[in-house]
């Protein structure tokens, strides 16, 4: 079996965004996804600290300290950007102006529920930024994780453990073994690794998956 | 490559139906954008709901709109003016619904469309006629009404400058419902004087981001804001 | 009895202003303000249409259509101004943000109600415009207004009886007759047109009136 | 002739006093009022609340105060930073209050204090812990919870250039709560880097216009923003 690379991931998120679209990638993982977006489709960046139009990260020595993404690393803004102050950028976010946001997540529910703010452990300082705003905003929520946690449990459960970011929010799912969609009528699988059948895929995720139409045949 | 102009007024209207929800720019005739609801007009779409701070001037625009009965409903602040007649007349036979919200609440609806705001508590309006069978509420004590936002199909709005992206500048006093109409419609129109190359306009000045309107057209002779008055 | 002119009344308005203050005229009588306000203090206009730092109508031939006060006259911008679009422009309003406020009235009762949009008229369109936010907005609402109807009765009322523009938002009111500020303890007289005795603007009004201490005594 | 520049960052202070509400814009450093934070660890005043997106960061600004144990409670989105030990310190000590807000509803409710809304309804946070206790309502199929204005007695930012008026434009992403901050103190002071002659910003391009500036801090030698990277 061969699992989507990090990058592979990242591709296969870009694949779905339509020339035009207006894309919000999260901190950490979807970042990788600006590296991927075909040459031939024009897509425009939001960053929720008050750009549209964010371009990739400058060359060392042109970096600006006025012009970050919310990840607080430099960036830059392409010919046609803009920028406004918060009211305004998040008033895009919830507004349902984004086309995509792509997250980061510890946990996705059956129903689309999304845990990826918060560990609730004791102690641990919470910190939520724009992740719940992103989270009910945006019209395509797209998840980016790892199937499983390092413990081996499947991060696609019934129902969130940990503290919830947005609830029934998640639209589609990108892990490193499979793509599955959030419908209303369960979880469908809509493509799979290399040498993972269904069943295999199913044995290691803790919520029941249907097949889409059109999902390949995979080797058993 | 993104390109948002449509090559005419009648293909800026396209899927336009009956019974929507328009909201159309301006305060008077500053902003108003004069093609677009020229468009509207021969396009024949009735039933209509429009939102605008006025109910027509004169025997142009939204008020020729007016008197085509076009619209069912409209929801302003101001439609009574000196040259309001085609509203006035329609208002008196009642053929048409007139839904009047302050001003202040008017713009605010809008926005709070565009920003995803379910309601809000505002302090105008309290103890009138016009909050009449409204919710109100005691907050710190001052005493406020709800206020719900307006959602509409279609905004016809004017600007100045536009880029392919949609990036849009306004002039002076034209931008009043502009900006804040082109985020509260699941389509957005903008008639511009000026079509500008991508990263011609200023990134800081940038008025209303090209993620708020979904069409430009450029109309370049636009007789109601005469050349020598350009800045 | 020697009546304050419109220009009187507009020029002990304007008398009022501070240096630095933010102002809204009204549609009408209030216009006169700003043709009176002291040349040593800078005043910043503002027209909830979408400009501050409005400046006096343009020189005919200069009207620019683009450039317009809430009555839809042409107008000017002193160096200085900003536009801004309208929800901004009334967030001002709304906000506390404006120093005075001053409006036209059918009438104002004892605790400051205003009424000044509507006769409420069987079959008279209503339009009201910004008047009920300019009236909760700023911090200081002052009315300028005739004393008496055409018919000789009092527009100072004990309850209005035309549709209310809001409630209790009157500070002061300036007539024809006097300057009259609107207190928790009533309606208190701070001046009085020459040669009108206070017993006199007592009985021309509809409410009771009391003597600010420092009110010029009045020939008799 | 109204001119609103201060002679000193302590000048710009004049008025706080303990136990204030003081916002503070910036996002991370872009946008933090570096010098108008040094002076409010001058001045004193302690049993603060700050708003701020973070809660400091390193060993300056508003880091500095927390860790000179001067503010009460801090109200922010995002505290938990890889580099915010001086408030990591204080709250698991106990020793400061923090009110969490998601991004979006901290913008929000800065903007509604300053445009005089009592409440709104927002989506976001719906259903998290973040909303508990919180009032919620169902509008139009969709839920939402109820949020409260936030105002200040002092807002400091920093923007870009200023006028005698008081008229603001910011740089690049350093706007951010910039512009709604202004609007929701009593007292906004705004350290500036460019003083200009009045009438020489562009009134389209104004982005704060004076009525919501107070007070001006020029202050020429701003290190956080290279002079070669001005725009």
């Amino acid at each position: 079996m061969s699992k989507f690379s990090r990058d592979e991931m990242a591709a296969r998120v870009a694949s779905d965004f339509p020339e035009g679209a207006y894309v919000n990638l999260g901190i950490g993982l979807p970042t990788l996804v600006a590296n991927h977006i075909p040459r031939d489709r024009e897509i425009i960046l939001h960053t929720e600290n008050g750009l549209l139009g964010m371009g990739p990260a400058p060359k060392p020595g042109q970096e600006d300290p006025d012009v970050i993404n919310a990840g607080k690393q430099p960036v830059t803004a392409l010919p046609g950007a803009s920028y406004f102050h918060h009211a305004d950028s998040f008033a895009m976010m919830r507004g349902g102006h984004l086309d995509f946001c792509v997250l980061g997540a510890f946990q996705v529910s059956a129903a689309g529920d999304l845990a990826n703010w918060h560990t609730g452990a004791p102690g641990a300082i919470p910190a939520v930024g724009g992740a719940m705003d992103l989270a009910i905003g945006a019209r395509n929520v797209y998840v980016m994780m790892e199937h499983l946690t390092k413990a081996g449990e499947s991060k696609i459960v019934p129902k969130c453990t940990y503290p919830l970011t947005a609830v029934g929010c998640v639209s589609r799912i990108f892990t490193d073994l499979a793509v599955i969609d959030v419908t209303p009528r369960g979880l469908v699988v809509v493509d799979i690794a290399d040498g993972l059948s269904f069943d295999e895929l199913q044995q290691l995720t803790g919520v029941p998956l249907a097949r889409a139409a059109n999902l390949a045949p995979t080797t058993p | 490559m993104i390109d948002k102009r449509v090559a005419s007024a009648d293909a800026a209207l396209a899927g336009v139906t009956d019974a929507m929800t328009i909201m159309i720019g301006g305060f008077g005739n500053a902003g108003m954008p004069g093609d677009l609801i020229d468009a509207l007009i021969r396009h024949g779409a009735r039933d209509l709901t429009i939102v605008n701070n006025n109910a027509g001037n004169a025997d142009s625009g939204l008020a020729l709109l007016l008197k085509e009965r076009r619209v069912r409903k409209i929801i302003c602040s101001f439609p009574r003016q000196v040259d309001s007649w085609h509203f006035d007349k329609l208002y008196k036979e009642g053929a048409i619904e007139l839904e009047l919200v302050p001003q202040g609440n008017l713009a605010e609806r809008i926005r709070a469309a565009g920003a995803g705001i379910g309601g809000f508590f505002t302090p105008t309006g309290y103890g009138t006629q016009l909050a009449e069978g409204k919710e109100t509420r005691e907050i710190d004590g001052r005493q406020y009404v709800f206020e719900r936002p307006i959602h509409a199909d279609f905004a016809l709005i004017k600007a100045l400058r536009a880029d392919r992206w949609g990036n849009l500048t306004y002039r002076k006093t034209a931008r009043n419902f502009g900006p804040i109409m082109a985020s509260a419609a699941r389509c957005t129109v903008a008639q511009v004087q000026h079509f500008e190359p991508l990263g011609a306009l200023d990134p800081e000045a940038v008025v209303t981001p090209g993620i708020f309107v979904n069409r430009v057209l450029v109309v370049r002779s636009d007789v109601s804001t005469p050349a020598q008055a350009e800045a």
